[in-house]
């Protein structure tokens, strides 16, 4: 949390800023759509890593990041990247190899734990999970719980209902709150000062973002404050959450950001077939990632005319009658 | 089959699926089957059926089909665009709750329902590992009623899964309740053969109809566990009304029913 | 909940169907803002008494109902009236007197428990109210609590946090649910379905609706469907929450409604004023409310000329420099 | 007082309060007199201080005084519109919660900067009865530091409480920790005579400023506890600079200061 009033700043120096290696992290977005991919190719350019994830349904962000080796540990619900990927390919490797350590929450959970974290709280209740081996089935150890201060004690708990009966509810499943290190988000619009408007739905975005102790915002564009005053109610993130706005156009492609662009379907395909062998994997990341030096040179290496594909359409927010495969 | 009108595997499922959506019911939707099912029944039988996205969209109108529960196409003319806890909010409370119908896919079900999409194999180290929970773990523990969408083979009507991600009669019987949750979770099951449901006693997955033209004793070869077939009868095939509304209103480029 | 795709109805209609004797009830609004008071005078007119209320900080609502005796348990956070009445006067009468039941929370405690309802939780967890009154002071006795049961067995509880010190907190607070028969809301726009569209602070009418039984909500403008699905990112409430609408303009009047007309500075103080005697009290509930027949005739006896007066501004959504007593 | 710049009581006491608003601070702000020292600290001293209000509006323009905190004028041209429990959530983390200053008043307070608003006389059946909480009691329990503003006189400055509605420091020592609370809750009192605090390790109110002109000994006599008065110095007197920006550019009307 910062109340600098200009919080510019390209987006290099804030991922150099506030994702420090072996930081807890968390990205917005949801499978294939507004997750901050400018920032995700910014952290493998920087070749952070050992990064302890919190993810609810991230997609192509999360399996960058894992296919790249910049996550230790992850906690997430559900890793899929739509039709391309159906499970993400990275990440059922890594899970496949050991290669990660993991747990596994449901996507409410996730949210709720995010939203404990934004509230302050240490824990959130749900009736959801009783019986289920997500309960059961705990990814981090008891050492590692005990001795590292960030992973909490327990996975969850079951209590008893202290109220009776209240609500039909005989017991409860307790989340623990997540307060990640830094949060990372992609919006449509945001000013100098932080505050931004989504456009659409926000996921869990709002709850990551007042549950972090740092928040990197990039965005499609980056108004005048005054354009964001006009309507309040459209501003989901007042600005005293937001430590850094970086202007990155088109910053969650190959994701989608509805009223701007449709996710690259032909992209998120091409991802998934070079994810399934290292070799190709390598190559993909040479050309796209490590090859390019920021998120306008990738852009450049797609093409305007790629990019003309997937713009959307200003009457549905998505590009019509769009190739999708 | 009816010779007269010819049908595919998954324009029966579709229809299976679209008979048990009521009026009146919250549909809490997928992508793919699972959405077109949703759409067939507001098509055909439950017009004021409203479809649900658990990204938090709400009576989306679905000009092109979304391809993902955050295609931005179900942003577009929705009722509200809200989050994630806000439509977990609208499935486990009962008020809204009670009205909701799951559409759920898996890798695993077991004689009780319950769910697996999580892996095969040891779960700290698997021969396979799938997306996860999502909120499939979720809707099965709040709402009253699931359809789960299954291939019918055997090695995914298990004896025992591998993980259990979504409760559905857990050991049957009062386990569900003992174990903390409402009654509901999957209450029936429509595959590529046939339609079942579930003893309202022992929580057992019983066969309720076979297809036409499928026998109930090729359902059970394709079952790992035994399943009472007893009281099966046939289904009623998907009706002449049904199929042209299914093809030529739901899925006229055949997206799905391809 | 309902689902019938037509829900608009007369005002009188609506509550005399969900609006019963003994009723549990919650209306939206804060203090001088929203409240849904042409409900609220329906409400006095059909005489409908033993209401439960839930308030969190509602004003000028509240006082009217339990000026009228239509309330006999009460569930608050705060009572007041803006300038005109910093405690609302027949709250505090009808305390002083030992004529309501009442049993006070926090204005968070209160949000929380409408929240709790509508997550469908038994309680949520906060950290307030430690070593305050507000835990060891329970207004409902032990045989109500365990006779009605729509009296929660315990006022709030107080648990260890089971997750260590995990978010820095060694026990916290539990609230309960509170799931109203009834709530009513005053919104700018409806459609007949039910969706709605407030503008400018919710308040906590969102969680007060989701968590109810039974929905009213009064509107200022019925608008058709199209109008609202434009912009479903400013539509806080789906119709499938709702069971009723009544097209009332100026239904929240003498309270404010941003963007439409400001409070009713003069009209607040005329009603704290009369408030304070009964027989004052008597003759203004008989000019302002038991003689007029409805909402309508209501404004008429304001008149016109003291309407204008408050009439929003459109660029700032008050009325501009308006004689504020 | 400086008889070449007089100020009312009501300016030295918002100037006072004001001195205690730092840079990047966000407002807990009700109406009246504390929302003009928000005001009084954004142009004088913390130009980067936001005002917030618990109905969930952050950073309004204010073009108009707003005469409660659902007023319509902390709608217009706010950085966020939200709700109640956004608002709270702000102050009950510990991330942006730890950068919020809250300015409460009430009817009681006692030596440990406990605060009653809810009533005089028994709870049950009381004398006088006020709002009640509201989110003073949130507050108090979630935010480091609370300016309580009051009126000194014996029957507010009271040995006991009728009613605990909002936590100060308890009974001192370590009760607020013990009691489950972060440590924060009132830590300093502005009145028309002088400032208080509390001293560390007791939690115990004591004099640290008293106004000019205004004797220490008159404050005590306005105080039915005992309070240490032994520390305390004269306030410097609000400056010419401050009341000009205070009279000029935060009330030109004088709506409150008078």
């Amino acid at each position: 949390m910062e109340n600098s009033l200009n919080k510019v700043m390209p987006l290099k120096k804030a991922i150099k800023t506030f994702v420090k290696t072996g930081a807890h992290i968390s990205i917005g977005g949801f499978t294939i759509n507004r997750n901050p991919m400018a920032a995700v190719y910014e952290i493998i350019r920087q070749k952070i890593n050992d990064l302890h994830l919190y993810a609810h349904s991230n997609g192509m962000g999360l399996d960058e990041l894992i296919g790249a080796g910049c996550i230790s540990k992850l906690e997430i619900a559900y890793a899929g990247n739509g039709k391309a990927a159906p499970t993400c390919i990275c990440f059922a490797r890594a899970v496949q190899n050991n290669t990660i350590l993991f747990e596994d929450y449901s996507n409410y959970m996730m949210s709720l734990r995010f939203m404990a974290g934004a509230m302050g709280v240490p824990f959130l209740p749900t009736l959801s999970g009783f019986g289920s081996d997500i309960l059961t089935k705990w990814g981090f150890s008891k050492s590692m719980r005990k001795e590292d201060s960030k992973i909490v004690n327990k996975k969850l708990a079951v209590v008893d209902n202290p109220f009776g009966d209240w609500a039909g509810a005989s017991k409860v499943v307790l989340v623990p709150a997540i307060n990640p290190d830094v949060t990372i988000i992609h919006v449509q619009m945001a000013d100098a000062m932080g505050t931004c408007s989504i456009q659409g739905l926000t996921f869990s975005d709002i709850e990551q973002v007042k549950a972090s102790r740092h928040v990197i915002v990039t965005c499609e564009k980056l108004v005048e404050k005054a354009e964001l005053r006009q309507n309040p109610d459209l501003n989901q993130i007042p600005f005293i959450h937001v430590s850094a706005v970086c202007h990155v156009p088109m910053g969650a492609y190959p994701t989608a950001v509805f009223g701007h662009y449709d996710y690259d379907s032909q992209y998120l395909r091409r991802f998934a077939l070079a994810a399934k062998t290292t070799d190709k994997f390598k190559e993909y990341q040479a050309d796209c990632i490590y090859g390019v030096k920021d998120h306008e040179a990738f852009l450049k290496i797609i093409g305007q005319k790629q990019i003309d594909k997937i713009t959307a359409d200003p009457r549905t927010g998505y590009s019509v009658n769009m190739k999708r495969d | 089959m009816n010779k007269d009108h010819p049908y595919t595997p998954r324009e029966i499922m579709t229809i299976m699926a679209a008979r048990e959506i009521k009026n009146g019911d919250i549909v809490f939707s997928g992508t793919g089957i699972s959405m077109l099912a949703a759409m067939a029944a507001k098509n055909i039988n439950a017009p004021e059926s409203v479809i649900f996205f658990e990204t938090g969209a709400i009576d989306s109108l679905l000009e092109e089909l979304p391809f993902a529960v955050s295609d931005p196409r179900i942003m577009y003319w929705a009722a509200a665009n809200s989050q994630l806890t806000d439509a977990f909010t609208t499935m486990q409370n009962r008020i809204t709750g009670d009205k909701v119908i799951a559409i759920l896919g898996a890798a695993q079900i077991d004689i009780h329902g319950n769910l697996n999409t999580t892996c095969i194999g040891d779960y700290f180290s698997p021969d396979i590992r799938f997306a996860g929970s999502g909120g499939g773990c979720d809707v099965a523990s709040f709402v009253p009623r699931c359809i789960a969408f299954m291939q019918h083979e055997k090695r995914k009507f298990v004896k025992k899964l591998d993980y259990l991600t979504s409760p559905g009669q857990l050991e049957g019987e009062k386990s569900r309740q003992a174990a903390g949750l409402r009654s509901g979770g999957v209450s029936v099951v429509v595959t590529n053969l046939g339609v079942m449901r579930f003893d309202k006693d022992s929580g057992r997955m019983y066969l309720d109809k076979f297809y036409p033209d499928i026998a109930p004793e090729k359902i059970l070869e394709n079952t790992a566990f035994n399943m009472d077939i007893s009281k099966a009868t046939q289904a009623d095939p998907p009706t002449i009304k049904e199929l042209k509304i299914l093809r030529e209103e739901c899925d006229p480029q055949r997206l799905i029913l391809d």
